[in-house]
């Protein structure tokens, strides 16, 4: 029964299914959105789910000088830990496998799949994918700074002298004293996170590791067919995981009973801050240099962390 | 009997040595026989004292000629083994007997081998007494053999470039250290009239003289030289990149480990200092720096071995924060971390060696690429290294840094000082450009294009694999069961290293401490978040096999997925935008140019540092001692 | 289980690579201004992709120049199936008012079957979208055609 | 400010789309668009204007011989055409158009090629001209596909390369004052004049014994048969009494 459960977890709920569902429609919220604010129409909101059909479809090329091994498991190890990183999220008041993982586990296995695209670009033995691995490292680095400064803020804040890093007792602590974002001390660390998520899903003004106008998409550039497919699902279930984790981190607390009502209204509130901080920066900006992105995170994101992570060391 | 292991062990290990010298030099079967039986003999020494000491919680004295204390005065050389000593030689047996099988592949062909497997005996035997030494002046008489012998080894190929120039580096910054230590020795033998730690711990309980101090603050320099923190980095840069690849092994598993061993013993148990706010704050920022400086090194270092050398470095950072902390939980984060970096940094060694040698001797990470698929299994051992060092989940080395992250932000949540909150990010930023250096190697050797000149490269033989695979697992299996082997391995040694009193009363008889005043430091409980690698793993293996199998070994409803044939040969070659596929490798030095465009004014500032001047680098060595002692005489009067 | 959705999919998302093989660059910004708000190539799925890896449809403008002729068949090759090309503008198919130089050797028939070509100089946007739209559906026509 | 397109993207989500809807198989196009080639053979009187303006030569011409004149197939490949319209400016007949259709998409180019067959019936004798009308004008000269013909108002000259003359009839239609038509010109020869004084230079001179001079009688003769128009004769008559010109 247990096993069930836990199979029921992983596959279903807030696990794969789940992820691979919402992620793909929220990337398609985020197109149609982008496309409203450019004045298009754009593309239906299935347009991520025939994007991914379509992929599978195709024929896989494996380049002679690829590493085979490495290259066909890279976006399988990518997808299957994003599935997994689901389960360590709670969903308001509910988390698929409780107390298993905490804020640092995550900001490890958030990086898994940064790393898994490193290591498939790295052995396609492309120079382009060189390039591309070499700067998402660049990216993976710069906003891991900041990342790392909006966590322990969270967790000094809830936990005061306490070592809280459990995200479900950040979110038991919201249901009681309200959600952090309405504590005036956080909202630095809130603005610097929402400018993290795009780099960590790799959109617009920070997707120098992918930019396909001038390194031939980075890291993808030899991949084709299912492999790709799998890696561009994961950038779609990024979405999902990093406003999720933003929400449970930020905007938590809200309890009503129902799971299935919680799950509605999670999703709700990611694609309400996926708006915000991945769909209006994509709207509105042009892509970033690898040193002006470095240079961006370490100064102006991590120094509006830094604001909230001293707000909230001195007791406001 | 059981009280006798840990003399035989030393003895043992010198026994092999003298036996080598003798009958090895010539006959190379001999010589290797000698060797494994006498390591597999000192390894079984070892580990047999792992039930009294670790399990049932005792504490060995030995008394060297029975020469027992006279009326609470040690006179004899006392051998005392406790749980933190016993981790410490284990760490270093394992590193050694490992290292061992490795050379009889690596060092196949050199000149001289006999003298080879006599210094490398010595070197084991010198750590191992330097762990399970009760005495002081037997400590430095142990750390003097370890210093030379690994001078020795360190050039010991003289006919590499620069051999002897790192061996001399070694030789003149080592030999400063010991200075420190030999002066801080003398003094406190001015102060206290014995050398037998135990009495020592006694009898400089109740505070610290002028005299003693010096001592203290000499003693600490002398040992942070051995272990290469950061203003004491400068020579095993150097010393890694031209030893032998077995040596680089135990110089950066145990040698380092030996130097951050007697801090521990020094700190915590000599003068159990450790409770001093100020001497934690010294400490952590020592070893903050040690990490930091360390890693932005790396990351400049266009040759694998020196990179390698400097993320020993800055994982020694680690420790040294860990340690310095002066909590249980910082302690045992710290002593997992030893023992993981020597898991994940030897087997990092092994495979930079096995590079090495299948190459004919690059180490140029512009120069090499591609070689995953010539040598497969190195790729595999080299990338479970690399995860384990860079701290991906779940390999060990998370395991470890993870207590430390906690227990440095445990200690800034506590004390409310700011201060250590920034050793919790230090701490968690070196971690993440630990995983961009890994990435420009894995990029620069195994991955990426094979050069012409590698074209013919061959796997590393089975006698160079084994001892790597035993390593990979080892980082595997200590990761996930982290938790037992944090509980009942590491944390006897934490609770050994800040339970004076038991050290004291078994070495000097009981009731002694109790007598001299002594009392036990107030150490936190040790309080873990959980995280259950095993779960993750196990889901996380299950359901990457289903997918891997589903989504890509069937052939059912998507194109097919062809094998290259060389028919089509353009169709599999790289996409070069449209031009001829050739050689193009992005090698070290091309890679994570944003970063090292932001920080050039931080490189210039460390190249002028690193000038490579044995001048300049005792220069550095004095500075730091002299801030030391001021420090200490600034703030712990 | 989905190969209707497959194929289905393959019409509704197809992606673009554009090769540009010594055209004057107005095809080029037509191509690009397919993707502008007033036309709006992205409500059908088209999108830009950046290698031929990813790519569904070979976009070829420019006479074929002799620097560009293996670059072209290189970059036909690296695509995989199902892939259609698509001339845009009269170049390719011709050579255009560059036929009978000594650096162009065309036309792109003589290398590969054009599926769909779009004449103009340059082809208005809406041109090349009827082109590119046709082109989608041969691509479900062939992926079909794939488990047959 | 960092982001200046905020505002718009923002108030542009409240907006309709600019986008316009497509497929839109009724929109042919803006007035003055070049688009597909529209050809009306029956126009055309194969001038061969449009083949000559063409840069791209995306215009071809093929002939078949057929009862009482020629079939002239005219095809325009729009996969080869820059769509400049010289073609069109210069059809004197308006018979090629390019209309604003651009919908220019085929799967099969065959689909993009434009043809028209024009009958020409077989035209005999030459362009002459009534100089006694002839005003010149010039519209001639400048409807002249092949610039066959020459007009000079100062030296009141009209001449025709009847070489280059492709017989189109361009400047027939053209003409303001009817002047022009297609005669059936005189042959051609050795004139003899009055002045002549039998000195039989000529007869010796022709290469080919054509000439045949009595100077007795005072008779020149010339056998047309032989004569081969060198001219020699005319070139070497000291009296200039002789000329090529049109016989009777």
């Amino acid at each position: 029964m247990t096993i069930l459960r836990y199979l029921f977890y992983i596959l279903v709920f807030p696990g794969a299914l789940f992820t691979i569902a919402v992620g793909l429609f929220m990337a398609g919220i985020d197109r149609k959105v982008i496309a409203h604010m450019q004045k298009r129409v754009g593309p239906p909101l299935r347009q991520p789910m025939y994007d991914f059909f379509k992929l599978l479809g195709k024929e896989t090329i494996i380049p002679a000088k690829a590493n085979r091994a490495a290259f066909l498991a890279a976006p399988v190890l990518s997808f299957v830990s994003l599935c997994f990183i689901m389960l360590f999220i709670p969903i308001f008041g509910f988390t698929a496998i409780n107390g298993a993982a905490d804020m640092i586990v995550i900001l490890y296995l958030v990086t898994i799949p940064g790393a898994a695209l490193i290591i498939g670009g790295a052995s396609s033995g492309s120079p382009f994918a060189s390039i591309g691995i070499s700067r998402e490292m660049v990216t993976m680095m710069a906003y891991e700074l900041p990342f790392v400064l909006v966590l322990l803020t969270v967790a000094k804040k809830v936990g005061g002298d306490q070592l809280v890093f459990n995200l479900s007792l950040v979110s038991d602590y919201q249901a009681v004293n309200g959600s952090l974002l309405s504590h005036w001390s956080m909202i630095p660390a809130a603005l610097a996170m929402l400018l993290v998520i795009p780099a960590e899903v790799g959109t617009q003004p920070f997707d120098v590791a992918e930019a396909e106008n001038e390194i031939c998409e980075g890291p993808l550039v030899e991949y084709s067919g299912s492999p790709l497919a799998l890696f561009k699902l994961s950038i779609n279930m990024k979405m999902i995981i990093m406003t999720g984790l933003f929400t449970s981190m930020f905007l938590g607390g809200i309890r009503t009973g129902f799971v299935a009502l919680d799950a509605l209204l999670f999703v709700i509130i990611c694609i309400a801050v996926m708006l915000v901080s991945i769909t209006t920066i994509h709207a509105v900006t042009a892509r970033l240099k690898i040193e002006h992105l470095f240079k961006f995170y370490w100064t102006v994101v991590a120094g509006l962390a830094l604001v909230s992570t001293i707000l909230v060391w001195i007791g406001m | 009997m059981i009280q006798h292991f840990p003399v035989l062990a030393v003895m043992g290990m010198f026994l092999g040595a003298f036996l080598i010298e003798i009958f090895g030099s010539k006959n190379a079967a001999v010589r290797n026989a000698i060797s494994f039986i006498t390591f597999t003999v000192v390894a079984g020494l070892v580990y047999a004292l792992v039930k009294p000491i670790i399990i049932d919680g005792g504490v060995i004295a030995y008394w060297m000629g029975n020469w027992e204390p006279v009326a609470g005065y040690a006179i004899g050389i006392g051998y005392e083994v406790d749980a933190l000593g016993l981790v410490f030689a284990i760490i270093a047996i394992t590193a050694f007997w490992i290292s061992n099988l490795y050379s009889f592949g690596y060092m196949k062909g050199e000149h001289h081998l006999g003298h080879y497997y006599t210094l490398f005996m010595m070197l084991c035997g010198s750590i191992l007494g330097f762990c399970m030494t009760g005495d002081l002046f037997n400590m430095y008489i142990m750390v003097e053999i370890m210093t030379f012998s690994a001078v020795a080894l360190t050039g010991f190929i003289t006919e590499k470039d620069g051999a002897l120039e790192a061996a001399l580096k070694y030789l003149v910054l080592c030999s400063l250290g010991s200075g420190f230590i030999l002066t801080g020795i003398a003094l406190i033998y001015l102060q206290c009239h014995t050398l037998n730690i135990a009495q020592l711990a006694s009898m400089l309980s109740g505070g610290l003289t002028p005299t003693t101090l010096l001592a203290f603050a000499l003693t600490v320099a002398g040992f942070g030289v051995k272990s290469f923190m950061v203003p004491f980095h400068t020579p095993l840069a150097d010393a890694h990149a031209v030893a032998p690849s077995p040596i680089s092994m135990v110089l950066s598993g145990v040698v380092t480990k030996a130097g951050v061993y007697g801090m521990i013993r020094c700190i915590y148990i000599m003068f159990r200092a450790m409770d001093l706010t100020q001497m934690q704050i010294i400490i952590t920022a020592f070893g903050a720096v040690t990490m930091f400086v360390g890693v932005s090194m790396a990351l400049a270092q266009h040759d694998f071995k020196r990179l390698l050398a400097f993320h020993s470095i800055s994982q020694v950072g680690y420790i040294i924060t860990a340690a310095g902390l002066g909590t249980a939980l910082g302690l045992t984060g710290g002593i997992f971390h030893a023992m993981n970096h020597m898991l994940f940094k030897g087997l990092l060694f092994l495979a930079a060696g096995a590079v090495l040698h299948q190459t004919g001797g690059v180490t140029n990470l512009d120069k090499l690429g591609g070689l995953s698929k010539r040598m497969p299994h190195t790729t595999v051992c080299f990338l479970f290294g690399a995860a384990a060092i860079s701290g991906l989940p779940p390999f060990n080395g998370f395991a470890s840094k993870w207590l430390i992250y906690q227990a440095a932000y445990t200690k800034a949540a506590e004390t409310g000082n700011f201060y250590y909150l920034i050793i919790t990010i230090t701490a968690l930023v070196v971690s993440v450009m630990t995983l961009a250096s890994f990435v420009k190697i894995a990029q620069a050797v195994f991955f990426g294009q094979l050069s012409e000149e590698n074209k013919d490269v061959k796997e590393a033989p089975a006698i160079m694999l084994v001892p790597m695979y035993i390593l990979a697992a080892l980082c595997l299996l200590t990761g996930i069961f982290y938790r037992p082997i944090a509980a009942d391995f590491i944390l006897p040694a934490v609770r050994s290293a800040v339970d004076v009193v038991k050290y004291i009363d078994v070495m000097m008889g009981e009731g002694y401490a109790a007598a001299a005043g002594v009392y036990n430091m107030a150490v936190s409980n040790v309080m873990v978040s959980s995280w259950s690698p095993i779960v993750y793993l196990i889901l996380f293996v299950t359901v990457f096999i289903a997918a891997f199998i589903v989504i890509l070994g069937s052939k059912s409803d998507r194109g097919a997925t062809v094998e290259v044939d060389p028919k089509n040969a353009m169709k599999h070659s790289n996409f070069f935008s449209g031009e001829e596929a050739v050689y193009s490798h992005v090698g070290g030095s091309d890679m994570l140019w944003g970063y090292k465009y932001d920080f050039k004014p931080y490189y210039r500032v460390m190249e002028e540092l690193h000038s490579g001047r044995v001048t300049d680098y005792c220069n550095m060595v004095v500075i730091a001692t002299a801030i030391i002692v001021v420090f200490m005489f600034m703030f712990m009067r | 289980m989905f190969k209707k959705l497959i194929d289905k999919s393959a019409a509704k998302s197809p992606w673009l690579f554009h090769l540009n093989t010594g055209s004057c660059n107005g095809c080029d910004i037509e191509i690009v201004a397919c993707l502008t708000p007033r036309y709006d190539a992205e409500r059908f799925g088209f999108k830009l992709a950046g290698s031929p890896r990813h790519a569904d449809i070979l976009v070829v403008s420019g006479p074929i120049t002799v620097q560009s002729r293996d670059r072209l068949i290189r970059t036909i090759e690296q695509t995989p199936d199902p892939k259609c090309v698509v001339s845009i503008g009269s170049c390719p198919k011709s050579g255009n008012v560059f036929k009978g130089s000594y650096g162009i050797d065309g036309p792109l028939d003589k290398y590969v079957h054009v599926d769909v070509s779009v004449a103009g100089c340059t082809p208005k946007p809406e041109a090349i979208m009827e082109g590119l739209y046709k082109a989608a559906l041969i691509l479900e026509k062939k992926r079909e055609a794939m488990h047959k | 400010m960092m982001f200046p397109y905020l505002t718009t993207a923002l108030t542009n989500l409240f907006r309709k789309p600019s986008a316009e809807p497509f497929p839109n198989p009724e929109d042919m196009g803006k007035p003055r668009y070049r688009g597909r080639i529209s050809f009306d053979a029956d126009k055309c009187v194969d001038c061969g204007m449009c083949i000559k303006v063409c840069a791209p030569l995306a215009i071809t011409r093929e002939e078949e011989e057929v009862e009482g004149g020629t079939n002239i197939k005219r095809s325009f490949n729009m996969t080869s055409c820059t769509f400049c319209a010289y073609c069109q400016d210069f059809c004197g007949t308006k018979a090629i158009q390019l209309t604003p259709d651009y919908h220019m998409v085929a799967e099969d180019p065959e689909d993009l090629i434009t043809v028209g067959t024009t009958f020409k019936k077989k035209v005999l004798g030459k362009l002459a001209c009534d100089i006694d009308n002839c005003i010149y004008c010039g519209l001639c000269m400048r409807s002249c596909p092949e610039q066959a013909i020459t007009v000079d108002r100062t030296t009141k000259t009209w001449t025709v390369d009847h070489d280059k003359c492709v017989k189109c009839g361009m400047c027939i239609t053209k003409c303001p004052k009817k002047v022009l038509s297609f005669k059936e010109a005189a042959p051609e020869g050795v004139v003899f004049s009055d002045s002549c004084v039998y000195c039989t230079l000529c007869a010796k001179k022709c290469p080919v014994g054509a000439i045949k001079v009595n100077r007795e009688a005072k008779t020149w003769e010339i056998d047309r048969e032989t004569c081969i128009k060198c001219g020699q004769c005319v070139t070497n008559c000291p009296k200039k009494a002789l000329s090529m010109g049109p016989l009777e």
